[in-house]
C-alpha cells in the first residue's frame, strides 16, 4: 500500500504529457512551420457559403438539459453501486437486498420520467 | 408496404378513361376511327396546313413567318384538315361552352388546338376563376397542372401565360392561355386554386415580369433579389446589366495577390 | 503520337540527383531533403477536397470518389468544411448568383489552398458562355491552380489534373528552394 | 526494473523509468492511432470494393503520417466570432483526459506501463468524461450554429450512453470484487473464464455504448456529415481539428483495450506472449468498428436517445441484479 | 429583455440556419433555410437558383438540333431521357416517323439511363442517412452503363445521343449483347441491394412514417413520377400516354401506399426492375439492322404553333413546350421541370420535423439541380 500514491504519481506524468503535446504542437513547433495570413473573410463564420444570420450564441431550446439531470441522477447511483459491488462478496445477502431496494427507488423515478415524456425527444 | 405493390392497371381511378390516349378521349375519336389510326402519325404536311389554315393557336407569327406560311399554301393545293386536330377544336368548343355557363359570356376569347391539344383563350380578369371552374367541373375535373409557361410576344406587345391542366380521373388535356399587356402585365395567381403553381408563377414573374396578384410569395426565384430586367422578355439585353456581382468579387481576387503574380500564394 | 507526347509533359528532373532519386520524388516518394520539401510532400499527399459539386461534373467527382476509381488511393478524401479543406473543386458551372459565395468558401478555407477548375463551365463558361446568369471562368472570382478541360472531364482526367496539383506543389518547393537561397 | 516504481520507494531511477514509461505509451499510442486510421481507411476501403491509400509510401503505410504533418503546418484559423479562449482550449480539454485514462490500462502480464490505480474502472469512468466539456465547449465556442448543434447534440449522446456503460462495467466489478483492472484481468485468469461469458447481456450493451461513446456510426450524430457538415469541430482547422480526431482515436483504442481487459481477460490467453494477446484482442474490437461503421446507416438523434434510456439503461440494470443475485448465491 | 416570458416560461429564440448551397447532403447547390427551435424545424424556405444557367434563353437563339446537347446538362443523371423528351416534341410537331431501330436503341438506353439514375438516388440517399456503402456500391453498377453509354456515344455523362428521326450512332458490334450480359448481374444485384438496405431496421425506423402526404397534396402541387406514384397513384407516362414504343412491352407500374420516405425509396428500386424488364424485352424485339435515322431535313423548322408533351423522366413528368413562329429555332422554349415542381411541397413536409429527418425527407425527393434552376 505504499506504492498508493506512486500510483497517482503516474497518472499526473501522463495528464502532464497529454497537455504538453497539444501545447507543444500548437504553440510550439506549430506556428514556426505553418503559414499563418488571416483575413476578415478567412475569419467569417462559416455556414455553407453564405452570410451567417446573426450569432450562434442565442439563448436555444435545447431539450438536453433534461438528460443532463436524468443523467446526474443515475451516474450518482453508478457511483453507489461501484464500492458496494467490490465489497458485496463480504457483506452477501443483507447488502444485495439493500442494492435491489435501492434500484427498484430508482426504476420508479425512471418509470416516473417515461410516464412524464422526459425520456422522448419533442 | 406489399411485398409486390399494385401495378397500375388494377388501380379504378385512373383506368381505362385515359388508356387510348389524352389527346383524344374514346367519345370524340370513335367517329373518326377510320381515318385517323393515333399509332401513325400524320405526315408533316398536313399538320402544317391545318395548323396554318385554321390560324388556331398560333401565337408566334410575326410577319416574316406569315407570308413564308402563305407562300407555301399557295404552292400547294389546301390539304385536308386534320381529324387529330379537328377533335381538339371541338373539344375546345365544349370546354368554351362549359366557361360561358359558369362565368358568363365573354369569358372565352378564342379557342382552337395547340398542336393536338384543345386550346381555350381566356380573358386575364377571369383567369383564376376559369381554371378553378374547370378544376371543380363535373364534366372536367381538371384538377392537374401539368405544365405552365409564359411566352413573350414583343411584336403583338402581349405576354402570354399557358398551362396544360390535365383531369386524372377523366384523362382530358386542356391547354389553357390568358394574355396580359406587355407593360403592364398583370394576372390573377392560379396559387389558391393550384398550390403547384407557387413556383412556377415565380418563376413567369423572375424571367419574364409577369405580376401575379393574389401570390402569396412573389419574389425572383431563380436570380438574385437585385438583379433587373426578365431575360426571357424579347428585348432583354444580357450585356448591359451593371449590377454584376462577379466584378466586386473579382476585383477581390485580384486584391488577394497584391504582388500580382495571380498564382496561388502557397509559400509566400 | 499524342498519346505519348502528353505522357512527357510534366516530367522535371532535379539536378544534382541520379535519375532513380529523380523518378522518386516524381511519384512523391520519400527521398526529400529539406523542410520546405517534407512539407510540399506532406501537403500533395494529403489534399483534401471541399465536398462542393455545383453541377453536372459534381457527379463525374463523386464518380471519381467513389469505387472505380478511388481518390483515396492518393489520399484524397472529401471533407465537408472548408475549414478542414485543402482545394476546392470547383466541378460545375459557377452562376452570378453562386460566384460571391464561392468566394466565400475560398477565403474559408486554411492557408495553403488550392483550386482545381474541373471542366469548361468551371474554366470559361462552356455551353453557357452566352447565358445571362453565368459567370465566365471560375478565375475571375478565386486564382485558379489547375484547369481541367472537358465537359465533364472524366475520372481519369480528374486523377491526372489532381495529380497535376499534387505536382505542382512538389514543384514549387523546389523551386523555392533554388530561388529563394 | 521498469515496473519497479509500484512497489519499491520512489528512486531517481525509478522516477525515469515511470517518465520513459509514459512517454513510451504516449508514443505507442501515437503510432496506434496512425495505423488505426490507415487501417480504417484500407479495410473499409476493401469493404467498398475500393483500394484504399497506396501511393505514400510503400503500400500506402506512410498515408497518415503525411495527413498528420499537413495538418501540423495548416494554418490555423480563428474565426472572428469564436470565444477565443474556450476555442483554443477546447481540443486540449478534448484530448489530454483520451491520454490520461491510459494510465489504467493494463497492456501486458507485468503491468509494466499501468498506474494500478485501485479504483482502475471508476478513474476510466470518470476522466473519459472530461472530454464532453471539450468537444462540448468546441461546439459553443466556435459561434458556428452546426458546431452548437453537433456540440450539443454530442454532450447529450455521450452523457446518456454514459449510464448504461457505467452499469455494465460494475458486472466485472462484481465477479472480480475489485476495481482495479489489472485484478479483474488476474481474476478471469484464475476463474479460466472471461468475463464475456457470465457477462454475455452487460457485454452486448457495453458493445453498443462504447460505440456510442466513441461517436462512431451508427451512433455518429454529433459530426454527421450529410446534416451539421462536420459537427462540433466544423470551424477548426489544422492541428486543433487534428487532435479532436486524435481523442476519438485514442478513445476508440483505450475503449478497446478496456473491453479486452475487462470481458476477454485482457493479456491472458495460451501459448502467445501477453501483450500480442492484448494486441489481438483490441485489433478485433478495432475492426469491428470499423465493420459497423462500413455497413450501418446513422440513427436519429430521437431514436439514440430512446435507445440508452428505454432500452440499455433496463437491461444494464437487469444485468446487474441477475449478477449479483448469482454472485449471492454462490457464496 | 427579460428571461421569462408571459407564460412563465424560459425564454428561448429561434434560430436560423443555413443548409447549402455548400452542404454535403442537398445534391448540389440547394439552400434551405431553415428555422429551428431546439432540434425542431419550425419554418423551411427553400433558395434556389444557384445552378440558374438560363438554358431556356439560350434555347431561342439555337438550332433544334443544337439544343438537343443542352438538354443533357439539366437532369444530368439521365441525360437521356432529356434528350428524347426534346425530340420527341419536335418529332410530334414534324410528325416524324422514327425508324424501328432507333426507337428501340432509345428505349433500351433510356431505361438503362433510368437505372443509373434510380441507382445514384440509392447510394446518395444512403450516404444521406449516414451508410457510406451503398454509394461506392452503386457506383460500380453505374461504372458498367456509363461505359456501355460511352461505347455507343462516345460520352459519360452528357450524351448527346439522340436526333430528331432518330440516334446518332447504330450501337458498336457487340453492345447489345454487352446490354443483354449486364440485365440478369443488375438483376442480381439489385436483389443485393434489397437485402442490404431494404431490410436494415435502423434504415426503417429513418424513413417510414417519414414525410407523408397523400394522392391530393401531390397532385395539388403538380408532383410527379416517383414523388407522385409512392402515394397510390399509378401515374405513369410510360402508360397513360403511351410514347415511343412503350405500348409494345409488358411491365408494371409500382405504386406505394402510404407515401412516405420509405415508399419513395422502395419504389425506385422496384422501378429499376421494371427497367430491366423492358430493356430485356426490347433486346428481344430490336431488329437486327436498319437505319437509326429518319428522313429529316437538313435544317429542321418546326411549322408555327405551340407544342408541348411530356414523357416519364427519372424524376417525374419532363415535359417540353416548345413556341415556334415557323422558323429553325424555336420562338420560345420551356422546360417542365419534374424536380422543379417536386420540390415545392418541401417546407410543408419539413414543418413540425425533426433536424434528423430534413435529410431523410429532403433526400427522398430525390432533385437534380441542374434541372431545378435549369
Amino acid at each position: 500500500m505504499q506504492s498508493y500514491w506512486h500510483a497517482y504519481l503516474f497518472v499526473v506524468v501522463f495528464a502532464v504529457l497529454g497537455v504538453l503535446l497539444p501545447v507543444g504542437a500548437l504553440w510550439g513547433i506549430g506556428p514556426l512551420l505553418r503559414p499563418n495570413r488571416p483575413t476578415a473573410g478567412k475569419q467569417t463564420t462559416y455556414e455553407s457559403g453564405v452570410d451567417p444570420f446573426g450569432d450562434a450564441h442565442v439563448r436555444y431550446n435545447a431539450r438536453y438539459y433534461l438528460f443532463a439531470l436524468m443523467f446526474v441522477v443515475f451516474d450518482v447511483e453508478t457511483l453507489f453501486l461501484y464500492p458496494w459491488a467490490v465489497s458485496l462478496k463480504k457483506l452477501g445477502l443483507f447488502a444485495f437486498a439493500e442494492m435491489v431496494l435501492f434500484l427498484i427507488l430508482l426504476v420508479i423515478g425512471w418509470v416516473y420520467a417515461w410516464r412524464k415524456k422526459v425520456l422522448e425527444w419533442n | 408496404m406489399n411485398e409486390e405493390p399494385r401495378s397500375g392497371t388494377d388501380r379504378p381511378a385512373s383506368g381505362d378513361a385515359v388508356a387510348g390516349g389524352v389527346d383524344q378521349p374514346a367519345t370524340e375519336s370513335a367517329s373518326e376511327a377510320g381515318h385517323s389510326a393515333p399509332a401513325t402519325p400524320r405526315p408533316a404536311k398536313a399538320t402544317e396546313g391545318t395548323a396554318r389554315t385554321t390560324g388556331a393557336a398560333r401565337p408566334a407569327a410575326t410577319g416574316t413567318a406569315r407570308a413564308a406560311g402563305a407562300a407555301v399554301a399557295a404552292k400547294k393545293a389546301p390539304p385536308p384538315p386534320d381529324p387529330r386536330v379537328e377533335a381538339a377544336k371541338a373539344k375546345a368548343e365544349q370546354v368554351r361552352l362549359a366557361l360561358e355557363a359558369e362565368l358568363g359570356d365573354g369569358v372565352v376569347e378564342e379557342t382552337g388546338a395547340a398542336h393536338l391539344t384543345p386550346m381555350v383563350r381566356v380573358r386575364a380578369a377571369d383567369w383564376a376563376r376559369a381554371v378553378a371552374t374547370l378544376k371543380t367541373h363535373p364534366d372536367w375535373q381538371l384538377n392537374y397542372l401539368e405544365a405552365m409557361a409564359g411566352t413573350d410576344y414583343l411584336a403583338q406587345g402581349y405576354l402570354e401565360v399557358v398551362v396544360y391542366l390535365q383531369s386524372i380521373q377523366l384523362g382530358h388535356f386542356i391547354c389553357l392561355k390568358t394574355r396580359t399587356d406587355r407593360n403592364q402585365p398583370e394576372l390573377p395567381s392560379l396559387v389558391p386554386v393550384h398550390p403547384g403553381a407557387n413556383w412556377e408563377e415565380r418563376e413567369i414573374y423572375d424571367l419574364l415580369g409577369v405580376h401575379f396578384s393574389g401570390h402569396p410569395d412573389l419574389r425572383r426565384i431563380m436570380l438574385w433579389d437585385e438583379f433587373t430586367g426578365h431575360p426571357l422578355r424579347k428585348d432583354y439585353n444580357a450585356w448591359d446589366d451593371t449590377d454584376d456581382p462577379a466584378a466586386p468579387a473579382g476585383s477581390a481576387a485580384a486584391a488577394a495577390h497584391p504582388d500580382g503574380t495571380g498564382d496561388n500564394p502557397v509559400h509566400r | 503520337m499524342e498519346l505519348t507526347r502528353a505522357a512527357q509533359l510534366p516530367v522535371i528532373e532535379y539536378e544534382g540527383l541520379t535519375p532513380e532519386e529523380n523518378a522518386e520524388l516524381r511519384r512523391g516518394g520519400v527521398l526529400l531533403h529539406s523542410l520546405e520539401q517534407v512539407k510540399a510532400w506532406a501537403r500533395s499527399n494529403s489534399l483534401w477536397p471541399l465536398t462542393f459539386g455545383l453541377a453536372c461534373c459534381a457527379i463525374e467527382m463523386m464518380g471519381t470518389g467513389a469505387s472505380h476509381y478511388d481518390l483515396d488511393r492518393f489520399g484524397i478524401i472529401f471533407r465537408a468544411s472548408p475549414r478542414q479543406a485543402d482545394v476546392m473543386i470547383v466541378a460545375g458551372t459557377v452562376t452570378k448568383k453562386m460566384a460571391p459565395l464561392l468566394r466565400r468558401l475560398y477565403e474559408q478555407m486554411a492557408e495553403p489552398k488550392w483550386v482545381v477548375s474541373m471542366g469548361v463551365c468551371a474554366t470559361a463558361g462552356g455551353p453557357y458562355v452566352r447565358s445571362y446568369s453565368v459567370l465566365k471562368g471560375v478565375d475571375q472570382v478565386v486564382p485558379v491552380d489547375v484547369y481541367i478541360p472537358g465537359c465533364p472531364p472524366s475520372p481519369p482526367a480528374l486523377i491526372y489534373g489532381l495529380n497535376l496539383l499534387q505536382e505542382k506543389i512538389r514543384r514549387q518547393a523546389r523551386s523555392r528552394q533554388v530561388t529563394g537561397a | 526494473m521498469w515496473g519497479a516504481w509500484q512497489t519499491q520507494p520512489l528512486t531517481l531511477a525509478h522516477t525515469l523509468a515511470m517518465l520513459v514509461g509514459a512517454v513510451v505509451i504516449l508514443l505507442i499510442t501515437l503510432g496506434v492511432v496512425t495505423y488505426t486510421i490507415l487501417a480504417e481507411r484500407k479495410v473499409i476501403g476493401w469493404m467498398q470494393w475500393r483500394i484504399g491509400p497506396n501511393r505514400v509510401g510503400p503500400l500506402g503505410l506512410l498515408q497518415t503520417v503525411a495527413d498528420v504533418i499537413k495538418l501540423l503546418i495548416k494554418e490555423d484559423v480563428i474565426p472572428a466570432g469564436a470565444d477565443r479562449p474556450l476555442f483554443l482550449l477546447a481540443p486540449i480539454i478534448a484530448f489530454v483526459p483520451s491520454f490520461m485514462v491510459l494510465a489504467v490500462l493494463p497492456f501486458t502480464m507485468h503491468h509494466v506501463f499501468t498506474a494500478n490505480l485501485a479504483i482502475g474502472v471508476l478513474y476510466y469512468l470518470g476522466v473519459s468524461a472530461i472530454t464532453i466539456h471539450g468537444v462540448m465547449l468546441g461546439g459553443w465556442a466556435s459561434n458556428n450554429k452546426y458546431a452548437l448543434i453537433g456540440g450539443m447534440r454530442s454532450a447529450a449522446q455521450m452523457l446518456s450512453y454514459e449510464v448504461p456503460l457505467g452499469l455494465t462495467l460494475v458486472g466485472p466489478v462484481l465477479l472480480a470484487g475489485s476495481m482495479n483492472i489489472n485484478e479483474i484481468v488476474q481474476a478471469q485468469a484464475k476463474a479460466g473464464m472471461w468475463y464475456v461469458v457470465p457477462q454475455i447481456l452487460g457485454f452486448l450493451v457495453f458493445l453498443v455504448a462504447a460505440t456510442a461513446e466513441l461517436n462512431r456510426t451508427p451512433f455518429d450524430l454529433p459530426e454527421a456529415e450529410s446534416e451539421l457538415v462536420a459537427g462540433y469541430h466544423v470551424e477548426y482547422t489544422g492541428f486543433r481539428f487534428a487532435f479532436f480526431m486524435l481523442a476519438e482515436y485514442v478513445y476508440v483504442f483505450a475503449m478497446g483495450s478496456l473491453c479486452a481487459a475487462l470481458f476477454f481477460g485482457g493479456w491472458s490467453g495460451p501459448l502467445l506472449p501477453g501483450w500480442l494477446w492484448f494486441a489481438l484482442k483490441v485489433t478485433a474490437f478495432i475492426f469491428f468498428q470499423f465493420w459497423v461503421r462500413a455497413t450501418m446507416p446513422r440513427l436519429r438523434v430521437d431514436q439514440l436517445m430512446t435507445l440508452s434510456w428505454k432500452l440499455l439503461l433496463p437491461l444494464a440494470l437487469i444485468n446487474l441484479v441477475i449478477t449479483a443475485g448469482i454472485k449471492v448465491l454462490l457464496h | 429583455m427579460s428571461l421569462i416570458d408571459e407564460k412563465d416560461q424560459v425564454r428561448t429564440e429561434e434560430m436560423l440556419l443555413n443548409v447549402g448551397p455548400q452542404h454535403p447532403s442537398t445534391h448540389g447547390v440547394f439552400r434551405l433555410v431553415v428555422k429551428i427551435s431546439g432540434e425542431t424545424i419550425l419554418d423551411a424556405e427553400p433558395v434556389i437558383g444557384y445552378l440558374h444557367r438560363g438554358t431556356e434563353k439560350l434555347a431561342e437563339n439555337l438550332q433544334y438540333t443544337q439544343i438537343i446537347p443542352y438538354t443533357d446538362r439539366l437532369d444530368y443523371l439521365a441525360a437521356m431521357l432529356n434528350n428524347y423528351a426534346l425530340c420527341h416534341t419536335v418529332e410530334q410537331a414534324l410528325g416524324l416517323e422514327i425508324p424501328e431501330r432507333a426507337e428501340y436503341l432509345r428505349v433500351i438506353v433510356m431505361e438503362m439511363n433510368r437505372i443509373a439514375s434510380h441507382l445514384l438516388f440509392i447510394g446518395t440517399y444512403l450516404l444521406d442517412l449516414g451508410a457510406m456503402s451503398p454509394f461506392l456500391y452503386v457506383f460500380a453498377e453505374r461504372e458498367q452503363i456509363v461505359q456501355m453509354f460511352n461505347e455507343i456515344c462516345g460520352a459519360r455523362l452528357t450524351y448527346n445521343y439522340m436526333r430528331i428521326g432518330g440516334v446518332k450512332w447504330d450501337a458498336p458490334p457487340g453492345w447489345l449483347d454487352k446490354v443483354r450480359a449486364f440485365v440478369p448481374h443488375m438483376r442480381e444485384r439489385l436483389k443485393m441491394y434489397d437485402d442490404l438496405i431494404t431490410g436494415n431496421e435502423i434504415f426503417l425506423n429513418r424513413v417510414r412514417g417519414i414525410g407523408k402526404y397523400d394522392t391530393e397534396t401531390a397532385l395539388a402541387h403538380g408532383m410527379s413520377g416517383i414523388n407522385l406514384r409512392c402515394t397510390g397513384l399509378a401515374w405513369d407516362l410510360r402508360r397513360k400516354k403511351p410514347y415511343s414504343l412503350y405500348d409494345r412491352f409488358d411491365f408494371s407500374i409500382p405504386v406505394g401506399q402510404n407515401g412516405d420516405c420509405f415508399d419513395r425509396y422502395y419504389l425506385h428500386l422496384l422501378e429499376m426492375r421494371e427497367s430491366l424488364k423492358i430493356i430485356e424485352q426490347a433486346l428481344e424485339q430490336i431488329p437486327d439492322s436498319g437505319p437509326v435515322l429518319g428522313k429529316v431535313p437538313k435544317l429542321i423548322r418546326v411549322p408555327a404553333g405551340e407544342y408541348y408533351s411530356g414523357i416519364e423522366g427519372a424524376r417525374g413528368e419532363l415535359g417540353f413546350y416548345i413556341v415556334s413562329d415557323g422558323k429553325d429555332k424555336p420562338y420560345r422554349l420551356k422546360i417542365r421541370k419534374p424536380s422543379f415542381l417536386n420540390l415545392q411541397l418541401l417546407p410543408q413536409l419539413l414543418r413540425g420535423q425533426n433536424m434528423a429527418n430534413l435529410i431523410a425527407i429532403l433526400g427522398a425527393v430525390d432533385i437534380v439541380l441542374g434541372e431545378v434552376d435549369a
